[in-house]
């Protein structure tokens, strides 16, 4: 038990937090609109040249080889800094991680700099109209195109997070077309400007344009693109998400600085702020809490070689449903104010998306009484 | 003692679901999203509805209304909910017309009855006004500290649009963006103060306190008593939207969850969801004869009415934003675009959940009944 | 619409409410105790001779032929002067239902008086070991003695509320062997002091022996012990749970007056009562005007003619979690107190059972998504 | 920074738990409910308990105690919860071990350490006392108002069991029944006054009140500083028991909804019981972490320790009373029984969960320490 942080951490929490509070922006617009993600992507560049954008890869691909704590550290500082979301997450903490695990030298090289540098820019391409919960039925197909020496891709992926205004694409193709379920899929890597693949962003709940439908007609990639072994997709896309790379770990910064700000619109609203809301705000706040020392936890179990499993699920139930808590706290407080398109009403509807992605939460449940618990599966 | 609506009231409340079932789908609300109350075909909703006698329903017969009661009309504000009408009918049907009959009104009142007037209400001290952009008369008000609350008038008169009635508020009332774009927020600027400084009903004649009225503001001349009730249509009107919404989102769910398949299964086979939509349904049939009850209460002049409305407005709420959120996690990323329909209806759900008064504050009125504060 | 009493009904609840006055006992013991079950009966007994035992059943049989409106009224008075718990309400509520329904004319006149007169005392035997949640797992089986005109009894019994103090147990048994699940189950009537029949009482959660288990071994039971047809069991039994008699409504006045006291306690308890509490204590009497209301619907149903359906099923989820949360809000109340063995402790026990008991909560919410909403079985 | 047991820690865990399991199992628990302490079963229970060192392991190493901290004691007394173990060891190692010598009460220290000393506990003005029964001494107190818990010490000294000590007390205190019996419930009668009456610590000195101290009633020389601490100690053990208490309630309904099965299935492959199982465990593995960073709050000084040890109270107790609803709900009617073993566990948890300050109070205790009231 030791719950201090070394002389080099702390020295580390130091450099960031000054340099994030010299260069955070302000009043960026949404990073899920055209006009907002360009700013957002100037940013990012900020942000590689200072080395922050990657802490925890290697110096070679623009990162600090920070630990575990560090990252932590840093996305502690991120959040209270009040820094502009990433609009480059989901390459980083996505498909990143299965690059640094299964992709070959050649892919990491000439994949991550890229990414680190926000010149490409990554969107996931897992899920499909058909195929959402249930990732498995995935129908988009990869047909081999011998003499090309890649494949022809074909299919419609849905609901893919700023696929708009990415510059390319992960996800799961079928390419033994007997197979089925989980069986016969295979990793892909697609550019978005490659013939044949047409992109049609859609409003989200708040309005801002950060879905996109992506089409798919015999869209050709070379054999560099298959990540892993061609029809062990599945294998390769789910080793990541227990891996500690692929924690997916939500950072608990961002709960605790939201629970901050909850404190003051407390405060702010003076008496409105009644006793019972009073006790939602404490709550939120020990919830953002006991969120962090659960990280804290997971962290320490990791570092030690050990790996959190379907104990994820635990923590992806808890983080979204305290988020959604958190802002509802928030709408209360606000009352008939509540209504406005404001910072609180967006990280409402924002913070309801949390149960639904990255396996809702039923699946999430299911996870914990069949894998933790040890229930039967039938 | 039977508690269900007469064949009479089964039949009106039919009758409007029938036309607005026809007249108001979801492309037609979301004409509003854009255009507001002028966009033709919801303008056009609304001159239907004054034609059936919705609008002027609750205005008594003498002034040229129905005359009918909150028994009658509550369930017609249900069916508004069911499609998420984007119009402001509870605060115009009825908090407005009796009222504005009640003071005598006789040139509002007869816009009203001809769908000439909207209007909108801020009887809660807060700066927010939803449809205030739409509106030709904005009603506004203090939220009562003790068990009764006070209503203060100002109309802008004339037949003009919002915008000139707001004008003569004296204060700015400024555009704002709602989560639901249907309801053309306003925001009142520097007013939450200014507009409390208007002291309506009995109350006209007393100190207005620092912020003179603005000379364009008319006080309304209707008693206290008719303000009081006024308030009362106004949370109790938005308990039954609030119903009305929560069975649309319900069956919305329903119906994609028998059709979405998953794993091979329709997704409502799965026991998780059914039991999420059975805790979603729980809430809303035990909130519905709430809404009911305070509508004869209301009619008949119980001494309670005012713990029955409140007991019925906390209950809808919560059984709204309860179906809201299950109807949204039933049905996964789909719900979470606006191409979908469902966000009409939940932001709506949203929104009113949190006007005249909330869950909260209103279960804090039954308490302070009981005795118990 | 009416929500007014006519003069007659209130005539009726003058009525109830000035005997119940001058005749209520007080300091019982609990009447799931041996001692307190003879001082219930005795209070049945009273109840019987001044015809308040069975209010809405015919005069013959010791009623008064009470209208469903009636019997609301009556139960109301009955929770308000705090009378004591109906030991026979097994027999009342479960099995007279059916025997109105389908019982021949020699079973009613036979079953029905003593039954009002507390006179046979009726538990219910539908559980055994194997067949809680799922009834339609009832191994407990029946074989024809064709000579001597009857049936005999063999199995196990449990879960047999105050079957320790009981004179006659119903149930279903099994009469065709070769049948599964809901076919080739029989309804009968058994006397506990027939030869072959063995009961041990055992412990509730709360101390008392309110449970027993009761051990058939080729008990012999006449062909007038079936209620209904032979292997239609199932059916007879299910018939009535929809009825308007067997609605197994609990009373609304049950719920109402706890309400009340619940209200009291937090006055009481002066500033212990914090806003939190308050609030839930607010809470707990709008659930039950809540309740009140859905009932006073549902009667107006079956009044007109009506059958309230699946929607008891509403009915009783909530009336059991209502009860929860508002004996927890007491305890809260009372703080380190709450753990003393008292009327509120005794009152949150007996309210974990609610959600357990005739039909689980989540069986009854299947029911809720199957049949009301039409969600698919499978 | 690692945030997990020592190896060690770990080691003298598992050595408990290992002891526990076999010379506690339910039918032990029982014979307390029947018999207190002194049931034969159970006081060999806490001899081996007092040779492990387990009574006097937060005793300081110079008053003969193995001078552990709360990151090695409360895995214990976890495991002490897991076994719902029928006798007062937060109580007597945890809260009374280290203040007794921090009085430099030498006697009582040695009593307590060869495990000849119980100690019961009242710290919250409330006359309700668990343990009293079978107690040795008990510890009176009052809630605190403020941030800061004062304790108020009184030993009824000599070695004769709970009657005699208490009969020091002045007023009396009489055996009351718990819903769980192996607490030993007493009630302080006329006292919840005349206890608060019993001011100690530096404090002692001060007006006392109305009500006289009997002379019986010995003050404790403790300095304020340790009564603080023992207060804190008692509020964070009661959670480190929860935590148990709830492991074990799981462990057990899942072993039950594997084997038990209905409708030709285990009922654990039910989605509705998965589920309310996963939302027990949510609760507790998020509360578990609290209790284990408020244990090393307490060892490290840290300024935050009252607010640490309050969310950590506050979360233990909730998840372990969703625990017991849960586990109460998966098995259905057998664990109504008293023959079922489940009730031992779920008794615990209802009366512990509102002793040491309930969810709520310790709540308000963090709202305060944030600033928000």
């Amino acid at each position: 038990m030791d719950l201090t942080y070394s002389d080099s951490e702390q020295a580390f929490r130091a450099e960031a937090r000054e340099w994030l509070e010299a260069n955070v922006p302000d009043g960026l617009a949404s990073g899920d609109t055209a006009e907002g993600f360009a700013q957002h992507l100037e940013w990012e560049k900020r942000l590689y040249e200072a080395r922050w954008a990657v802490v925890s890869w290697p110096e070679a691909y623009g990162g600090r080889e920070a630990s575990l704590w560090e990252w932590l550290i840093f996305e502690e500082e991120y959040y209270r800094a009040g820094a502009p979301q990433r609009v480059t997450q989901n390459g980083i903490f996505l498909l990143a991680p299965t690059l640094f695990d299964v992709g070959t030298p050649e892919q990491q090289d000439r994949v991550l700099p890229r990414m680190a540098a926000a010149e490409d820019l990554w969107c996931q391409g897992w899920s499909e109209p058909g195929a959402g919960s249930d990732l498995a039925a995935t129908k988009s197909r990869a047909v081999r195109d011998e003499a090309a020496g890649g494949w022809r891709l074909t299919g419609q992926k849905t609901w893919t997070t700023r696929g708009a205004f990415c510059t390319h694409m992960f996800g799961l193709f079928r390419t033994d077309p007997e197979s089925e379920r989980h069986r016969g899929l295979t990793y892909f890597m697609v550019p978005l400007d490659a013939a044949g693949v047409t992109v049609r962003g859609f409003e989200r709940l708040d309005g801002d344009e950060g879905f996109a439908e992506v089409f798919l007609e015999d869209a050709f990639v070379p054999d560099d693109a298959v990540i892993g072994e061609v029809d062990a997709g599945w294998k390769v896309a789910m080793a990541t998400t227990g891996s500690e790379r692929g924690l997916t770990l939500r950072s608990p910064g961002r709960f605790l600085s939201a629970a901050e700000r909850l404190i003051e619109l407390a405060a702010e609203r003076g008496e409105a702020a009644t006793p019972l809301l009073r006790d939602r705000v404490a709550r939120a706040w020990i919830d953002a809490e006991a969120y962090q020392l659960f990280t804290l936890e997971q962290v320490t179990t990791i570092s030690e070689g050990g790996s959190p499993g379907a104990r994820s699920s635990l923590n992806k139930i808890f983080w979204s449903e305290l988020d959604v808590r958190l802002q509802e706290t928030a709408l209360d407080l606000l009352g008939p104010a509540a209504e406005l398109d404001g910072p609180w009403s967006r990280g409402f509807l924002f913070a309801l998306a949390g149960p639904i992605y990255a396996g809702t939460n039923e699946i999430q449940r299911n996870i914990v009484a069949e894998r933790l618990l040890g229930l039967p599966r039938k | 003692m039977r508690f269900a609506l007469t064949e009479d009231q089964a039949a009106l409340r039919d009758a409007a679901r029938e036309l607005l079932a026809r007249e108001c789908p979801p492309a037609v609300v979301r004409k509003a999203w854009d255009g507001g109350a002028g966009a033709s075909p919801v303008a056009a909703v609304w001159s239907k509805l004054a034609e059936m006698g919705v609008v002027g329903a609750a205005v008594p017969e003498e002034a040229g209304g129905l005359g009918l009661g909150a028994c009658d009309v509550v369930p017609l504000l249900e069916e508004a909910g069911r499609v998420a009408l984007p119009l402001p009918l509870v605060e115009t049907a009825f908090v407005a017309g009796p009222l504005l009959a009640a003071a005598g009104d006789d040139g509002a009142v007869e816009r009203l009855l001809a769908g000439d007037l909207l209007v909108a209400c801020a009887l809660d001290g807060a700066a927010e006004v939803p449809w205030a952009g739409d509106a030709d008369l904005i009603l506004v008000g203090e939220r009562p500290g003790g068990p009764v609350s006070q209503i203060v008038g100002s109309h802008g008169g004339g037949a003009t649009a919002g915008a000139d009635g707001i004008a003569r508020f004296g204060g700015a009332l400024e555009p704002a963006r709602s989560i639901d774009t249907a309801r053309r927020l306003g925001v009142l600027v520097g007013s939450a103060a200014s507009a409390s400084g208007l002291v309506g009903g009995d109350d006209r004649g007393a100190d207005s306190g620092p912020g003179e009225p603005p000379a364009a503001v008319e006080p309304l001349d209707a008693p206290n008593e008719a303000c009081v009730l006024a308030w009362q249509r106004g949370a109790l009107g938005t308990a039954g939207q609030l119903i009305g919404l929560s069975r649309a989102l319900l069956a919305m769910t329903v119906t994609y969850a028998e059709e979405r398949r998953q794993f091979g299964v329709p997704i409502g086979s799965f026991q998780a969801v059914k039991h999420q939509l059975a805790n979603a349904l729980l809430g809303v049939e035990f909130a519905a004869p709430t809404v009911l009850r305070a509508a004869w209460s209301l009619d008949s002049g119980a001494a309670t009415v005012d713990r029955d409305v409140a007991m019925a407005k906390a209950l809808a709420s919560e059984a709204a934003e309860r179906v809201a959120a299950t109807a949204l996690q039933a049905h996964g990323a789909i719900a979470y675009t606006t191409e979908y329909d469902l966000h009409l209806f939940a932001k709506r759900v949203w929104a009113s959940a949190r006007t005249w008064g909330d869950a909260e504050w209103q279960r804090a009125r039954v308490a302070a009944a009981l005795g118990l504060n």
